[in-house]
């Protein structure tokens, strides 16, 4: 059923939650920019690519 | 001449705008009075949507009816009792317009009869049709005066032969031939109900298609259809010249090929309306070069203290667009924030339905790369067990991140699918979204799960290479 | 005996569940193959699903025209053709078992007709009715058996005076009196139809409400519903004995009162279905205490390689929910990542239609604080239109932050509004917005979107203080 194991009070969409399970992304740290703040999965993509150039930057 | 009354709001128009603008400022604790002329419920309720739904309703029994054979249902339909017909017509449409009185009286919203005339910005005056006026004096109004039918030039609506779309849905008669001009949502609702009633149908539009606006590959399918089924329809053609000849309308229409004459026994006029706004100028409303009142998101117009709603404002000339800018214009009367700027699904109760939201396939391909998906109501379970397999759903989708951009549906049954189609697109869906919903077995609504799989190129109910 | 056979993936068990993994698969560019020993499709297909729905269509059509009369239809039901009505009833289920081998043909799946049996992980023997048999051997399994009616202990089924669902949908007759044991699903379809074609139909429940574990109140109110059309209800009513008297069925009900004695023509027992196992355990598959296969969210069982969807590994005994799971697994066995993790919502075909989706409002408010909007279809203007009054929509949200929990409806078309209520579980909505999304008017959609607008007190369209 729905959210197990998204974070409570956390909203996203379902292709959100997968891929943020796939890439191991931590839902309650991406802001939404859906409808009353849903986490959309355009939002999770580019927290994805963040957390890419993140790295890179560290390195 | 009474004294002037005060109000926190005055309403201007009872339909589906004025109504529920009405009461959701009277459920916001504002003192509001809702000024009519007409019936409680506007053009909507009384004379447009519910009664035409209503006869709409009874025409697809008889179509049941006459197709039940099939089915071994010896079953015969021996008369239309038109009187009859009217009547129970007559008490959905009154109980409707009576739920408002109800409505209104329970949440303290005073009902004025009579016309209203804006004298400067927030002082209204009520004539009654008994001559007497009353002075009324409010914060704010909300105009809600909708529209009415246009007129063609040089064809006078007599109400008997020539009428207009009140009198289609008053149900009069059952005319022999009727001659539908104008091939939009009020002359397919039309010609599906009086086709179905016996008449024998013909509707002139002067586009090239019918709907026009709305995608092509619907607008194509629902004139196939509606041929197949013994409508005349003649695109690229327009009304030239209409004379009666012994009770009968003998009208000039000329086509791209030529002129051809058609004979009818009524003609419905029905090529669009326009804003009720005669008068709002005098008071310094801003408009549009049609008519229409300008608005911003708030619904507010150019003078402070001035909101206006519905088809007033400009199309779409939908019910639920009035009622969604009602309750926006009431809230923000009452000092909440609202804005109006969600999609607006249309439908249309031809036979077989139409229901969009969001873009046309032309569109959207004019706006860049797009991945489509259409699934046939012929492959859908639940129309194979109903028989009505005509029609198609068509998802129209961003090729590169898969955001849905519009839903199109011909069908049985589609108008109660566009609230899903238009809550898709509220929540920027893209297809993969959508597809992870489980949608029922087995229900109509599964074809756009289907069309939505076929984007992708993955439903399994038909065959995709 | 013909020579081993290789495949990617063997599927077992032709139902929504097998036939769409298999139609998955190839679209997945797997070699499949599709055993089935009875016919393509399935039970739903077959035996339930679709021709319960086709049979209660043309039972809805006799009700329609039976009120007809109040619209000034003047029709008449002259007789009922039970071989006609099976015949187009056959032909809708010819049409689509026909379908599901034409995408099997056209996708590259090979259907092999005969019974399949495990011996050992991933080597299928399939034997067919001609006794001759193949071996298969498959890198991957998936198990989609089904399920089968549980039978009541000591009441003989002779598939003549005592029947099963099966006979039930494929209407041999029409009972002049029909017992049903069991109130569930099947029960609610089955009444509806029956007592449309003119049989008096008793149900006797074992347990207090109809549909157990539905909401208290739909249940209720599907209840009274019936008995207002002249169903008789039993429930805390338990059959205690059958007896054949004379052609007809006596039946002795112990109820809470005492005991009664029913007399019927038919009776179909209707108690429930259990998996379709047997002989599974031999392959060393891990079941739960009803012999449900166990499985994890990739429908993994656990023996490597074996997969199992459906009915087979647990309730909702549901046809979507089977399908469902047939994409999932056989998307983990291309090599894809999928899991099931979807609500999962009911539609009952009863009269007036039943569908939720998410907890009833006796779970929600065990968990927590809740809001509840309820909104009657007497109501809305769409169900006017259609004389079709009967019912509600409920929403139940959390009343912290407005997320919906369940929303339960019973009226005409609700079906229809399934995927919708499914739709914004699964976006997570809140009330909030939902009631962003503009549904279109007249439909009965409204009336979902008019319950959200409830639990937050602010629906126009009915009084709330
Ligand atoms: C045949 C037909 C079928 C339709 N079917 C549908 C449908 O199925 N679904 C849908 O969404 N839309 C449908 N429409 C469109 C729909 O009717 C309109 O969009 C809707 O009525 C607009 O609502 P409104 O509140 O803006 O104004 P209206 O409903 O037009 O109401 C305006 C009201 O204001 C009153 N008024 C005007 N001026 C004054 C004044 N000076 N003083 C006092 N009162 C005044 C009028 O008497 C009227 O009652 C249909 C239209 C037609 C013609
Ligand atoms: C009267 C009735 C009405 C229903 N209506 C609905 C409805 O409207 N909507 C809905 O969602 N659900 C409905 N259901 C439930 C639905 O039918 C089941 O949930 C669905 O059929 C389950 O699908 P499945 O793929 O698991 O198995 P099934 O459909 O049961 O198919 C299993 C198949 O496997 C075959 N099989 C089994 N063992 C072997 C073997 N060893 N070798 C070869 N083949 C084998 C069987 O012959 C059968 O064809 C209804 C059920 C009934 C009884």
């Amino acid at each position: 059923a729905v959210p197990a194991g998204t974070p409570a009070g956390v909203r996203a969409m379902p292709a959100a939650r997968r891929l943020a399970k796939e890439a191991g992304i931590d839902l309650g740290k991406i802001r939404g920019s859906g409808p009353g703040g849903v986490i959309t999965v355009s939002d999770v993509k580019k927290a994805q690519e963040e957390r890419q150039v993140g790295k890179g930057e560290a390195r | 001449m009474s004294g002037v009354q005060g109000y926190d709001a005055v309403v201007v128009g009872s339909g589906p705008g004025g109504y529920v603008a009405a009461l959701r400022l009277a459920q916001l604790g504002r003192r509001t009075a809702l000024v009519e002329r007409d019936r409680l419920g506007g053009e909507c309720t009384n004379y447009a949507c519910i009664p035409s739904k209503a006869l709409l309703h009874v025409a697809k029994i008889i179509d049941y009816a006459e197709r039940a054979a099939k089915y071994g249902l010896r079953m015969r339909v021996e008369s239309i009792d038109v009187d009859a017909l009217r009547k129970w017509r007559d008490g959905v449409v009154n109980s409707l317009s009576g739920g408002i009185k109800y409505l209104c009286d329970n949440y303290g919203v005073e009902v004025l009869q009579g016309e209203a005339r804006l004298r400067g910005g927030r002082e209204v005056e009520v004539r009654s049709s008994g001559g007497d006026s009353k002075q009324l004096r409010a914060s704010s109004v909300i105009l809600a005066t909708g529209s009415t039918p246009i007129q063609l030039r040089g064809i006078e609506q007599d109400g008997e032969l020539v009428v207009g779309s009140r009198e289609a849905m008053q149900l009069r008669r059952i005319p022999g031939r009727l001659l539908i001009i104008g091939g939009g949502v009020v002359g397919l609702e039309a010609a599906t109900l009086y086709s179905r009633l016996g008449s024998e149908v013909t509707i002139v539009e002067m586009m090239p298609q019918l709907l026009p606006g709305a995608d092509q590959e619907v607008a194509r399918y629902i004139e196939r259809t509606l041929k197949q089924r013994g409508v005349k329809i003649m695109t690229n053609s327009k009304l030239d010249k209409l004379e009666k000849r012994s009770g009968a309308a003998v009208a000039t229409v000329v086509t791209q090929g030529g002129s051809t004459t058609v004979e009818a026994d009524e003609v419905l006029v029905a090529v669009g309306r326009r804003p009720s706004s005669e008068g709002l100028a005098l008071i310094g409303l801003e408009m549009d070069e049609r008519g229409h009142v300008k608005v911003d998101a708030g619904m507010r117009t150019n003078v402070p203290g001035v909101y206006a709603v519905g088809d007033l404002v400009g199309p779409p000339y939908l019910a639920h667009k009035a009622m969604k800018q009602g309750k926006v214009a009431a809230e923000n009367v009452a000092g909440l924030r609202s804005e109006f700027d969600s999609l607006v699904p249309s439908v249309i109760y031809s036979d077989p339905e139409i229901a969009f939201v969001g873009l046309t396939e032309e569109e959207a391909r004019a706006r860049g790369q797009v991945v489509v998906g259409r699934f046939p109501l012929s492959a859908s379970g639940r129309a194979r067990t109903m028989d009505e397999t005509e029609g198609f759903v068509k998802v129209i989708a961003d090729a590169a991140d898969g955001r849905i951009l519009g839903i199109h549906m011909v069908g049985y049954g589609v108008s109660e699918l566009a609230a899903e189609a238009a809550m898709s697109m509220e929540f920027m869906a893209t297809l993969e979204d959508v597809e992870a919903v489980i949608h029922p077995h087995p229900t109509l609504s599964e074809a756009l799960m289907e069309a939505v799989e076929a984007a992708r190129k993955r439903s399994v109910h038909i065959f995709q290479k």
